[in-house]
């Protein structure tokens, strides 16, 4: 299947199956278009269209807007499919699936205000709860410098974390939706890494926020956000932290597997001094190490994302030391495909320094996925670690389950 | 003691595994004298039987269960967490269970017609030698490694037929009774001590023909018994896919390291000041734990990944084989190392012997390094064939 | 067996490390009887004293060499190639020496007057209580992991100076005699077996003034002492830098792992292939040789940086002790990687118990282990005062 | 003391300490010049001037051209200074320098060639013997196009690396020495890493190179190029590989102290939240790791340049073990350099991966040091695995010394 077979965007029935397929499918498109991305760092209008014909974009919107409400598993799937083929690329896929989730769990007046006419909307973020507001007359003045917002070219709504700035302090965090026309895009994005998401900043300055267009961070962090109202579907009413964060391992496994498949198109007719490198047993003991670290890593984000998706569809609820474990193992899974792409981007020596290359692209892109904040290793290993030492703790040998 | 033919029902998955999680607590108390004794308390081969464990892969016409590797591993696991040495006896007499399985149905009934109970040892190095005689061979070999032997009343023995002109064929595997078999006491080990894994030998015993599984043919998952046993579980070839086994094990025991280690840990103060509030040590926690659910993933993943292929009636390339004993390799390794990391932060009062944590720990610095697991060996064959240009 | 009063001549470095070389084969002869015997064999000690190497940090006025830590730590490293466990007791003795060096002259008399060859054991952990009383203290105290005990007639015991008013003042160490001294053989452990570190108890023991060393003022490398005693080694700050040994220690014991390792692997096969010709496992000798050239040389380096410093007449600061510290840890951590990683790769016929591989790793788990070299109490230290702005 | 206080070029007696001394001088405006370098692909013209004043990159010079004749160990020593404060210009320093010994070990009449009338003249190179000389009178005509050549904008002269085809089949390798006007730069320098060494690739096309301008590679890896009869001094006797590779050991490791330094003035003010992230005992502890990793890997590879530093003085020679143990341990050192790095930056969070900084500029230096073919961790390691596994070895535990 091409992804000019696949049926154009619409309310049509999708499975998993068929929306794996299609990003299989569409995977090839990316790998052509990495080196544009990377060079306008920005992902490419091109892009952005096949992700709204294929509905890749729309996995975690609601039905009534066009969605398909899939779960959490299927997108980890999916992006990971996409972000072994180009890192930038697939973060803009999975980090505007996810907003579309998060509005889902606004006021269904919010939902109707971006997805009211148009379906194919999509919405950049920056959580970090920067802005400030102030009340007024049925909502607050809004202003905030934010940073990190992947994708927001494409974007014509924009999640912003700030705080009410109220008589008695600080009430917060709270996620402020504001149009694009309150928005001053800053063209900063000048980095090393993961050059193609067009992660900017954006400026809103004294903008008009009503009401219904906030979202109580705390709500929103328990899985219980108004909009659970009206979206009823299991997927809306998972608490933030842990199981949301498994899409950072999604991509930076995928990622760590886009460079393994590039090292060993690399290495295989590679030789050296007129040696077949590949013909060394120590070379094909790293190829073993980087290809078992990688299994293991995706093994145990996917086992995190799909015991969580059974439990959500079963109406279950998170202790902390699930969701503490939850978050421990993807960030222990982004550490192993760290691992594993610098390894064999180490072996690959000073012929693959030079840019314009898949493989120096992608190894440079994972390292910027894995310094993502949401995947600190100390941070989330001691959150654990505090957890579990607490004296009133189960055992650690609860395994995790697959069903 | 012959026990009643057939159970009336066929356990499910969870049923076994409640079965195994009640067991644990007793292996748990049997720890100590286990190790000890060199050799896995008489009790907890009845407990096994009792509960079935025995007979998670055999076929059901000698009151088998048929479930499939990915049950026997979590039940593995179960048990490894509370007693190395005694979980292995269990693990590998289940899977010896499966391999006589694959015998000629002949064979199959001379081992359990008259005992559904009969457990069997093995010791697969192909040290011993066949020379064709009459119905069968006249057989000889010294082997080693004969995991739970004391309680077992048939024999595995991994071997070559030597024909008259000297050349060899095999490696294949022989059965014989316990008559023929001469145990040799010389387990004494720093690990696993209590599997008492003994050597054997057999002296120019007569094996007939049918108590023979061709080696080459069962590597590829076809044995004389599947004219009989149709269940997915004994059409496995022997080798990357049975293995993980070991893993299972491996993780379990580094599972009951670490939950001996939090539980000596969680109230220990250093001069005063708790050890468990110090994010150093909660991100020692955090590590070892992160790598053991790793390794579990990844070879759960693994054999249910196999047994489904199985169960769809597909089968498994050598590149498969290659990728599950990789992958097993690689979570003994981890394994291991979150074992390390949490024995070494525990202090010098985890020296002390004999306790469950230094125990379980020295158990699992026995299971990885078990010849199975081998990481260089099993990453250098998988390596191999990809950069072969193997599809992986 | 009050030996001569003096020594002629004060031996170098190399002679002394020459003498420690001839010495070694002895103690890999000896290293399976002092493991089973939990205690170090008194022809080890003997031949110490006859190779003067409890001496390298005594005062010359009893004979003692008065030789840097540096010198004492390379010695460490070949005896603990051969034996952990006696080389155990060479260190610590000889630290031990080094530190009765810092008590009052007096002291020093009662200890060394009659006969230089007398040896101390110790035990830090300030658990001792010493009441004031007319001329020094009533101390009690139950200690643990007295390495070497047996053959020591002085023991430095840690503890606190219990005031009138329930106010503690310490930690300090307080030097009692073999009379007061009660020994608890306890020392059932899974490594380092033969240093005989078993417990002791003081019970309400008068200890005079002057067998007192201050513990805060030692730290900082002042004591009375020094009065007598000038050479650099005596001014070295009790600590960070003093630990260096257990580095040196567990470098040396994770060296003769991997000789075992590898006079192990040079002749192995693997199923007829010589396991030595593959680049899995040269890449594994590689490795771990590579791993322990560092920590040797990062140890080696921070001791000799620091006697440097001393022998030129400065101090150290608190940030050189955690870096020494640090250091000392990082040490015996990368060694307990590198003697884990060849153990491991030498497969189930290294479980077999006694040998010297297996014995040597245990000791190396045992050292790695000490409550002086966890790896996370140094390196949080060192990065807090990192963190702060101190420069490293 | 600052550069400009250092007395200017010339044959004056300059100890170790001053050297040293030197290179801590200079180190501030490598680090000025960092961006510069990295923006123009070509270490600053500046800095080659610093370097010809401060006399670093004549350190291993013969004393009749204005040299030092200098040891390895000091070599390293201001090396990793450097490379501290700027990876990319401290490569053309170490490689330069190098270059020279070289150039000592060739006949005397090529060394006059190349420093008769100026001894500031400077030495690119490209070992890997891909260049082909057809024997004619009195030399032999030479072509090859030749990769990586550091530096080579400021230097008159090339070694090239290359086989003789005589009657009988190729003989060789070979060095065979052109000067500038034979050579074409190709300016392909087009990495993510080590921008600022601007190693292009050169192109000699049918060149006329004389008798006296080819050094045979075998005798230069035993220390016994014909140079040496009239450059007496140690070094110029030092068989190539395991002692010489240590410069990239110095160069590693330098980098790495670069990323830590960097790091360390980046993570003290840093807030998350408003939480100091440094008063984190898991960053504390990350900081402990990177700097005991990095403090063993200067130990490690120094340990083994000053004790061959030291037995070249002595007129000891190196046993294929010994040889064998200084490249395993270079190699390990580089590994464990790269690791130390490695773990710095992904702690350092997203703000990092903007370009421009030290931290990041450093950091993708140490990557393309680490990935260089002469301390490739599987070939070194099996190198020195098979030495020692051979059963008639001497035993490993022979631990090297300092002194």
């Amino acid at each position: 299947m091409t992804v000019d077979e696949v049926a154009s965007t619409g309310t049509e029935e999708v499975t998993r199956a068929d929306i794996v397929a299609r990003a299989h499918a569409l995977a090839p498109r990316l790998r052509e278009r990495a080196a544009a991305a990377e060079e306008a760092r920005l992902c490419p209008a091109a892009t952005i269209d096949d992700y709204r014909q294929t509905g890749l974009i729309r996995m975690i919107q609601p039905r009534r807007y066009g969605g398909q409400e899939m779960g959490w598993d299927v997108l980890c799937e999916v992006t990971e499919i996409l972000a072994a083929a180009c890192g930038s690329q697939a973060w803009i896929q999975r980090i505007c699936t996810g907003h579309a989730q998060i509005l889902a769990t606004f006021l269904p007046e919010a939902q109707e205000d971006v997805w009211g006419a148009d379906h194919d909307v999509l919405i950049s973020a920056a959580f970090d709860p920067v802005g400030r507001a102030r009340p007024t007359e049925g909502g607050y003045i809004f202003s905030g410098r934010h940073g990190f917002s992947s994708g927001i070219d494409y974007c014509d709504w924009h999640i912003c974390g700030g705080f009410k700035e109220l008589d008695d302090g600080l009430d917060g965090p709270f996620f402020f939706l504001v149009p694009r026309s309150d928005v001053e895009i800053i063209d900063d994005w000048r980095t090393f890494s993961l050059r193609g998401t067009g992660s900017k900043s954006f400026q809103v300055t004294d903008a008009f926020v009503p009401e219904h267009r906030t979202l109580d961070v705390r709500k929103a962090r328990d899985g219980r956000g108004p909009g659970t109202v009206v979206n009823t579907a299991p997927v809306y009413r998972t608490p933030r932290g842990g199981i949301t964060t498994t899409g950072f391992a999604a991509l930076t496994v995928g990622m760590a597997k886009g460079v393994l498949a590039d090292w060993l198109d690399y290495t295989r007719p590679r030789k050296s001094r007129g040696v077949p490198v590949g013909a060394k047993d120590a070379v094909q003991l790293l190829a073993a190490q980087a290809s078992a670290e990688i299994e293991a890593a995706h093994l145990l984000y996917y086992t995190v994302i799909c015991n969580a998706q059974r439990k959500l569809e079963a109406g279950e609820t998170f202790s902390e030391l699930e969701l503490g474990t939850s978050r421990r193992n993807v960030g222990y899974a982004c550490k192993l495909a760290l691992e594993a792409g610098t390894r064999l981007f180490n072996a690959a020596g000073g012929r693959a320094l030079f840019e314009g290359h898949s493989l120096e692209r992608q190894y440079r892109n994972l390292i910027g996925a894995a310094s993502h904040h949401g995947v600190n290793w100390e941070n989330l290993g001691v959150s654990y670690g505090k957890i579990i030492l607490a004296e009133d703790q189960e055992a650690v040998t609860t395994p995790p389950e697959f069903e | 003691m012959a026990t009643a033919k057939k159970e009336a029902t066929i356990p499910t998955r969870e049923e076994v595994l409640e079965r195994a999680r009640a067991i644990a607590p007793r292996l748990r108390e049997r720890a100590e004298a286990c190790d000890a004794a060199r050799m896995v308390p008489v009790e907890t081969i009845e407990d096994y039987r009792e509960a079935g464990l025995f007979r998670l892969a055999m076929p059901r016409r000698y009151s088998g269960y048929e479930l499939g590797w990915d049950v026997l591993c979590e039940v593995s696991q179960i048990l490894a967490a509370a007693c190395g040495s005694q979980a292995w006896i269990q693990r590998i007499c289940a899977d010896h269970a499966e391999m006589v399985a694959g015998f000629p149905p002949q064979t199959q009934d001379e081992v359990w017609g008259e005992d559904h109970d009969v457990i069997i040892s093995a010791a697969f190095d192909p040290v011993g030698r066949a020379r064709p005689t009459e119905g069968g061979w006249i057989f000889s070999g010294r082997h080693g490694f004969s995991s739970g032997i004391d309680h077992c009343v048939w024999h595995i023995c991994g071997g070559y037929i030597e024909e008259d002109d000297g050349s060899l064929d095999g490696p294949h595997f022989f059965l014989v009774p316990r008559q023929d078999v001469t145990i040799i006491d010389d387990w004494h080990v720093m690990g696993l001590a209590g599997t008492g894994s003994k050597s054997f030998e057999v002296k120019e015993a007569f094996v007939p023909a049918h108590r023979f599984l061709d080696g080459p043919k069962a590597r590829l998952g076809i044995t004389a018994g599947q004219a009989v046993n149709k269940a997915a579980v004994f059409r496995t070839p022997r080798g990357g896919i049975t293995s993980t086994g070991f893993a299972a094990l491996a993780v379990g025991m580094a599972r009951g390291v670490i939950q001996d280690w939090i539980d000596y840990t969680r109230p220990r103060k250093s001069r005063g000041t708790p050890i468990a509030d110090k994010q150093s040590t909660q991100i020692i926690a955090a590590r070892s734990a992160a790598e053991l659910d790793a390794a579990e993933a990844l070879y759960l993943g693994t054999i249910r990944r196999a047994m489904a292929v199985l169960e769809e009636g597909g089968s498994l390339s050598a590149f498969d084989l290659a990728t599950s004993r990789r992958n097993v390799a690689f979570a003994c390794k981890t394994a291991l190392k979150a074992g390390t990391r949490v024995f070494n932060a525990a202090g010098g009062r985890a020296l002390f012997a004999p306790s469950s944590m230094e125990r379980q720990y020295r158990n699992l610095l026995g299971a990885a390094a078990h010849h199975g697991v081998v990481w260089d060996v099993a990453a250098t064959a998988w390596g191999k064939l990809v950069m072969e240009g193997e599809d992986w």
